[in-house]
């Protein structure tokens, strides 16, 4: 139990109260949730490659080791599985280490700590050792990078039992996710939309302002009637825009966050369905044996006699992912979840 | 112990043309397998002479196989009869509780058992070595420290009858789960080791604080993942309070250790920049006196210490190997006149340091502990199947609570047919 | 090209021929395998942790290092990554390595070669270098093994673009099927279901009883008509069993083995839930983005309108692999699959 | 070149008690950050300390910052004009259309470039060390050696433009593709290197069949990763012919040298028994002479080796990267004097063996090669859409080739709107 827990339920602001809600960028938000998890707990800490002086590649630790000291803000040696590897240990010692892996690509050297101690230490030890870890992935494409530094791995650890998994949208997710995720007694694979990380949106960072619940759940971010449509992490804004595009047209969705991509929170995506009777999912990963499939999958099951069509599903094709002056064919775009909608209305 | 434990830093020396390697590791052109080029040396003629030549660099010894006792002008140790008797007594009876678990799994009674036969030595002299505020990290062959953490032998059973994947407390204990993907835990260590120096708990030199070490274990095999890199490199770097012993029992299941280096494994240490010491195996009281100034060592804020503690696997790989297929019984039998608690008796009765009464109480002591053992492994009883769906996550989930409530239900559904579920899931 | 290409053009016995299947145990049709792509081609070399004295922990490589040499059969330091990342080098060299990797839960270390290079390489250099690597992995429970012998992981492969995947279930299939995948020029992540090592069937070794097109497809074990069930490797005598039981009551199941998980062969899925109406999909992998997900969303897509219920899936729980005095609660059984079979008839 | 390559292996020595690490070596309770002990050194110091020890150990060294010759006894090389004009000319056209990649980032033409300023003498030492027959497997800063390669340098482009991922042929230049996931190459390498054995082209001496050899570039924080330490435990388990080239430039990222090894990285060739070899790496000449004999040892079958190449990142990471946040400037200050291209331009004038001619014709040849390397860039047209389908695999596809098909049938929709899809897609 940290600091964390208790300001949970503390008293949160009445509704009618008027915001303080300022426009942060997504990278700025997840520094200030990060700043705030130390000012909490002393026990947490932060490492990984370049966090320190240079404040991270995309400076989302920027100035934390300067404020925190080298022993709170630690530079590691090029070894991610050492990273994860000695953060399991760290853990083990009552720590609550927050690792950053730089790229999505550069996680797998880390892959067999992640599976086999970080996801299995509390159900080998019967609950008697937890695992208090937060690993930080910058995820997705769209930034026009080199290979490897735009891929979308979320599936992989949602396969992966003992594990959480989830993605923030906006800046004002990324501040209390990141928060909630350090505050966990279990680990979570944070990961974070890097081509969204320099976009602005309000945030309300007093401590009254924090959701009463978890964020770790399904959000609706935009009511609608015709077709639900829901994502995570980068597409939300290809979400919005075509809801936006959508009703030009006179054709209504609802958008939602999933958020939680372990466990998935579908509730709110089931209930959705049951009015709508289509559901697009949108990812940038590919399809084969993926976070969509198991979407689709779980709703057809829990909503089969609602469903007008298939559960359709706009992603990244079975490729890698492709050089970057194609990856706009590659993402999923406006028009791509566009004609699935179409699709799925004229099924 | 001062920093000058060793001769004087072989490695030390920094020369303008960096180092060209010892002749005796030079050799022809030479493959996997058969090299294509007639003449050349076969892998096994190879490794046949670079074991002759790994055996040159002896390794520290208190007590030699026939049980004489010199003492060691780096490794000091004050050696009196409660000592010889006790370490005597812990060998022998993780022998016997040994031994009964490769006849329980022999009886049907586990699924496996990974015997340590042969390796007392190096476990009770590391294990007796620690400090009570120490932390270990064991592979999953370290039955002898567990039994010096104080972990009742019987709770290594649940492991290998599969009815746990682990049941002692990691942090009660200071004894970490056994770990069962080679290398994994000595990151691990690595970390936890780093977090003593971030708790101010090493280098203090305070007797009312004692400082604290990490020690982790692995095989001669592990030596080659990536893993153990990445943990010595950290502890390297971060100057962590971390012992890496090695038992190097010259076997990684049927693999010989040359088939993971050239070279002593000690060596490695040389790479990164801190001690590397080579102790007998089979004598405990080298491997107490080195692991005692190793943890010492790194308490004192000057670890990382690589052991490599050079014994022998006299048993199978596990209950399921057959070692008949890949070394000879020479080689045991060699090596059966090193055995660790022969040494330890002889020289306790060359000096008339214990009497027949005491060797017999500890024969008893021993068949006491093999029925305990017994028994309590025929009275294990299988977890209930909701056990499948515990502690997967410590905060609630609600995926899983979901998926465990309905099948439970569903199980429940055979209630109504007596023993059906038994029938079904046995 | 290899001499397996032109064998596999070659011409195949009439269907009239009498068979000279022998019992042969899974365990040994592999071993025969392996030794008929060793002599059909100087350039197919074995590597792994105990794969030559010893034979491997399994004996699939028994005698073959004694027969073909230690230059052929090499017994590489423990380091799982070392292994893969190395056979890379070899393929890249001209060689056709086949690594065994020993047990499912010891794959993780090397899943970055896996990843970053075994499945980009042919793409990275567009296809002027190719990867004919096999990565040879025992697989499922079952056994009574402890903790990480007893992994599914196929999944997370089959989400990897750039490998294919497949899983035998039968004698002749494990000795055809590795000899495909020895020959193809892509990368084969090939799944051995242990459990059934030692499970003896009928094997017709001789090379005109080949299977005249690829192994790497789904196929029908058994017609029926009511519920289509579809698996493979493991699971397979589980589905049979569930036939028999099914039949016992007057239900006709259609029994699928998938073979190929990626790509998958859904055609032969798809035809039968047209006529069936109604799938049950079994493997012991956990849900969450899963294999079956996969099959459940694209099935669902094509047959939407054939389908009477939902897809079900009866798999391994999204835990970790439990202890094994309870794993035959965990694996799919007979009543479980039954009980599916059940649900789907009832929707 | 003999097996004593080098003063007499510093750590051949067997000794008794194993290795203690030198004095210098040995610091009080330390940690990843501020010590919690009063009075303890903070790790920039020991940073600073350990620089300052680290650079005791001299590298090899033929051509000093002031243009001195100076031939080296385990080293030698046949040095002439046409030599060192060669060397000279590579460095200058290295470096013109390693600065015109920056530009043309710089004015938006390239997504990124990773600038190889400063590591001219490395890369042109190595690359002219390698024979046609030799294997090259580069991280992702080796332009020098895919221009000693026989790559053009336009064929660089694609990869930091986004067109591509690598264009040349590994097979027919044998020179890999760039990686980019740290260590990763290295293993592959050691792995070619076993296939050298298996063919037997390794240790043949035969001047009609030259032997062949691997070499694998990487940089100094790559040495932390575990695949480059188990690509060393395999290469010295099967005595591949392959040389392990890191190029320390001091950074890694922000990352300084000594959060990857408290010693210098080439003593990491000691635990795993082979030579390990520092060399100015800012010394065109001992770098081409050191690693032509790593090479030859290589291709004789007294593989591996490990060359440390001690050099200096004289620009940012990439493009994309900003040094000011973490080093000072005057570090680049000193190194500057160091200069790999104006030692050999100093030695070339002093020796009289380049007129001005020769270094204005050069300049000429560099100023047209960096214009042929702009013109080339701006002239790149994207791939097509179905580019993403292609190569993916080597044989047909079921799943992949019906999803090529739909999503082509798909843009072909947006065809019939004139350029809908370059707006919808840009
Ligand atoms: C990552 C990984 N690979 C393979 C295995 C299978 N395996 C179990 S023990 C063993 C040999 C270990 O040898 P060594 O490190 O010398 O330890 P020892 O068993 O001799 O004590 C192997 C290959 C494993 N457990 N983990
Ligand atoms: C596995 C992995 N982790 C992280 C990265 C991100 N990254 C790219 S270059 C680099 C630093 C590499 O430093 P060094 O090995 O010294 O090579 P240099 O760039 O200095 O040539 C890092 C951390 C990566 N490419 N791969
Ligand atoms: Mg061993
Ligand atoms: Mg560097």
């Amino acid at each position: 139990m940290t600091a964390l827990d208790d300001a949970r339920t503390a008293a949160v602001l009445p509704d009618d109260a008027p915001s303080q809600a300022r426009p942060t960028t997504l990278a700025k938000a997840l520094n200030m949730g990060l700043r705030a998890a130390m000012e909490a707990d002393p026990k947490v800490l932060l490492m990984g490659e370049d966090v320190g002086k240079l404040g991270g590649v995309f400076r989302i630790t920027d100035s934390l080791q300067k404020d925190f000291g080298e022993h709170r803000v630690i530079d590691t040696p090029l070894a991610e599985s050492g990273i994860v590897g000695t953060a399991v240990g760290l853990a083990l010692r009552g720590y609550r280490p927050v690792a950053e892996i730089q790229f999505d690509g550069f996680v797998f050297p880390a892959f067999d700590q992640i599976v086999s101690q970080v996801a299995k230490v509390t159900y080998r030890t019967q609950g008697r050792a937890r695992m208090p870890l937060v690993i930080r992935i910058p995820f997705g494409g769209g930034i026009g990078a080199v290979e490897h530094h735009a891929e979308s791995p979320e599936s992989l650890f949602c396969h992966v039992a003992g594990l959480r998994v989830v993605a923030c949208s906006s800046a004002a997710d990324a501040y209390w996710m990141i928060q909630e995720a350090i505050a966990c007694d279990d680990p979570v694979i944070f990961f974070e939309p890097k081509r969204r990380y320099w976009e602005k949106a309000p945030l309300d960072a007093r401590p009254a302002a924090r959701p009463a619940g978890s964020t770790f759940t399904s959000v609706v971010r935009r009511a609608g009637s015709d077709v639900t449509v829901a994502s995570y992490g980068p597409s939300l804004p290809v979400l919005e825009a075509a809801a936006d595009a959508a009703a030009a047209e006179g054709r209504s969705l609802e958008v939602i966050d999933l958020r939680a991509l372990s466990p998935l929170d579908l509730d709110p995506v089931v209930e959705s369905v049951r009015r709508t009777g289509r559901l697009v999912v949108v990812s940038e990963a590919p399809l084969e044996s993926s976070i969509t499939a198991d979407i689709a999958a779980r709703v057809t099951e829990e909503a089969f006699y609602s469903l007008s069509a298939p559960v359709l599903r706009v992603a990244g094709f079975d490729t890698p992912y492709p050089p970057s002056k194609v990856e706009g064919y590659y993402l999923p775009d406006l028009d791509r979840v566009l004609d699935a909608v179409d699709r799925a209305i004229n099924w | 112990m001062t920093a000058s434990g060793g001769d004087g830093a072989p490695h030390a020396t920094a020369t303008r043309t960096g180092d060209a390697p010892p002749d005796e590791h030079r050799r022809g052109a030479l493959g996997a397998g058969a090299s294509p080029v007639a003449g050349a040396p076969t892998p096994r003629q190879v490794v046949a002479g670079l074991k002759a030549t790994a055996s040159a660099e002896d390794p520290v010894q208190l007590l030699s196989p026939e049980g004489e006792f010199t003492p060691h002008p780096d490794y000091p140790l004050d050696v009196d009869a409660d000592l010889l008797r006790g370490l005597y007594r812990d060998m022998v009876l993780v022998r016997r509780f040994d031994r009964e678990g490769n006849a329980l799994q022999r009886q049907g009674q586990l699924s496996i058992w990974v015997p340590l036969l042969g390796q007392e030595g190096a476990q009770i002299g590391a294990g007796r070595a620690l400090a009570p505020q120490d932390m270990a990290f064991p592979s999953y062959r370290e039955h002898g420290i567990a039994w010096c953490r104080g972990i009742d032998p019987t709770e290594l059973l649940g492991i290998f009858r599969g009815t746990d994947h682990s049941s002692w407390d990691p942090a009660a204990t200071r004894f970490h789960s056994y770990t069962i993907v080679i290398g994994n835990q000595v990151l691990n260590a690595a970390g936890y080791a780093m977090g003593q120096v971030l708790d101010g708990v090493v280098g203090r030199h305070d007797p009312e604080r004692p400082d604290e070490a990490t020690i982790a274990f692995f095989g001669d095999g592990a030596t080659s993942e990536g893993d153990i890199h990445e943990a010595m490199v950290f502890a390297g770097s971060f100057d962590s309070p971390v012992v890496f012993y090695c038992q190097n029992n010259q076997w990684a299941i049927s693999e010989p250790v040359e088939v993971q280096s050239r070279v002593p494994l000690f060596h490695r240490a040389r790479g990164y920049g801190f001690p590397g010491i080579r102790v007998d195996g089979n004598d405990v009281l080298a491997c107490l006196a080195v692991t005692r100034w190793a943890l010492d060592e790194c308490r004192s804020g000057n670890g990382p210490v690589l052991v490599e503690a050079f014994t022998y696997r006299m048993d199978a790989h596990t209950t399921s190997d057959d070692p008949t297929r890949y070394r000879t019984a020479d080689e045991g039998q060699a090596w059966n006149l090193l055995d660790p608690i022969e040494r330890v008796r002889v020289h306790l009765v060359r000096t008339g340091q214990a009497d027949q009464a005491f060797f017999d109480g500890v024969a008893a002591e021993a068949d006491a502990l093999a029925a305990r053992f017994r028994e309590h492994c025929l009275a294990m009883t299988p977890p209930p199947p909701d056990r499948i769906f515990s502690h997967v996550y410590s905060e609630p989930h609600r995926q899983l609570d979901r998926q465990r409530a309905e099948y439970l239900q569903y199980l429940a559904g055979f209630a109504d047919t007596p023993d059906a579920g038994a029938q079904v899931h046995a």
